[in-house]
């Protein structure tokens, strides 16, 4: 079966012990559906569902956006570039 | 336009010149810097991580909003990962203009956005712990 | 703090070490940048006269002025005075804080405060002519 | 009788023909008047005294300000520092 291929970043690649793995494609999974197959494989990840944004293909979509083969499927935690607060 | 994640130190002038053209009068360069602080707790560094394919793209997203919605002349935005010393820079943010009211407003509203859309993430390291820092917003970009 | 008059290139790299201690988080610099054009006139060049002494008594008052009303770490400004081209820099303004916001609005109001009361003046000359510029303002500082 | 030290700049020393002149301070000269015996001395600057301000020893002052004895007078037309417009 076709490949997604999924990254990690920040707290979630810590929690995960990786920043990157693969989800065998099923049909018409979407990323929160991943989310949920990721989340079984890694534990550590179900608490943060509700805060975590996803990318596919450099892109932010929303969770209910299906996957296709051969995408990359980005787990995005809370964004907090730079160095001062407000 | 220049986008750039990296792990080298930020170079303020090569971004002030880029963005700078023989019509602009005002240039606003915006610096973030790691300072030793962060409520209440004495920071010892931080770590930045970045998924860079996908932050350049969004820096130029960004910047391209800023120019169609204000005359601003051009954008240039670098940001460093790995571990920074208190006193280092991570964020560079440089916008020319014709005007000064421009740039500063533009250059203002770009480091905001930023800090909402751009995917790289801050890891404050403090004595005995650390901890990744949750921005300021959890917002889609638009 | 650091205010200067001078008649060299001036260095704003200089100016954002200055200004930046391991409590700042963010630092504001402003450019002003001699431009190719102004009311629709091809400028060839400027020439900058100042009154060194009081410009940099008045620089000095405004700053203070600024760090009396506002949470800001610190401040550096450098005007350049003689003959400018296209492209070069007349004016630096580097303002340090905690926070962002405190940077950029102290750094702008800076500008426009520097723009009417301090003793310096600039004459563009364009193809056949030239003509000393008039400020934005005429107002006494308060 | 004791001197003051004027100091003259951008369009007005050109006006005049030089940044620095010397006035015989009279008894209670104000700044004003010290405008009015350099315009007769340099007939150019004239026209601009409503847009002149004045300052003594580096400080802004009224032109009703008297001067003293040493003091150093300038002549400040609209300051125009910076490169961009509003």
């Amino acid at each position: 079966m076709p490949n997604v291929k999924v990254l990690l970043f920040a707290r979630l690649s810590e929690l995960a012990g990786t920043r990157q793995t693969q989800l065998e494609l099923g049909e018409g999974l979407t990323v929160a559906d991943a989310y949920v197959i990721l989340s079984d494989r890694y534990p550590g990840l179900e608490p943060l569902r509700n805060s975590v944004m996803y990318a596919v293909n450099s892109e932010y979509v929303s969770s209910t956006q299906p996957l296709s083969p051969g995408d990359e499927l980005a787990l995005i935690p809370p964004v907090s570039g730079g160095s001062d607060a407000v | 336009m220049l986008f750039e994640i990296t792990e080298e130190p930020l170079d303020p002038q090569r971004l002030a010149d880029h963005v700078r053209s023989d019509a602009s009068g005002a240039v606003a360069l915006f610096y973030g810097v790691v300072r030793d602080h962060n409520k209440g707790r004495k920071v010892l560094y931080l770590e930045y991580d970045a998924y860079p394919e996908m932050a350049t793209k969004v820096m130029r997203q960004i910047a391209e909003e800023m120019k169609e919605r204000s005359p601003i002349d051009d954008v240039a935005i670098q940001h460093r990962t790995g571990r920074l010393e208190i006193g280092e820079t991570s964020l560079l943010i440089a916008v020319s203009s014709g005007h000064r009211k421009e740039a500063f407003e533009a250059c203002h509203a770009l480091v905001d956005r930023f800090k909402e859309v751009v995917p790289i993430w801050k890891k404050e390291v403090w004595e005995g712990g650390e901890e990744w820092v949750e921005g300021e917003s959890v917002q889609k970009p638009s």
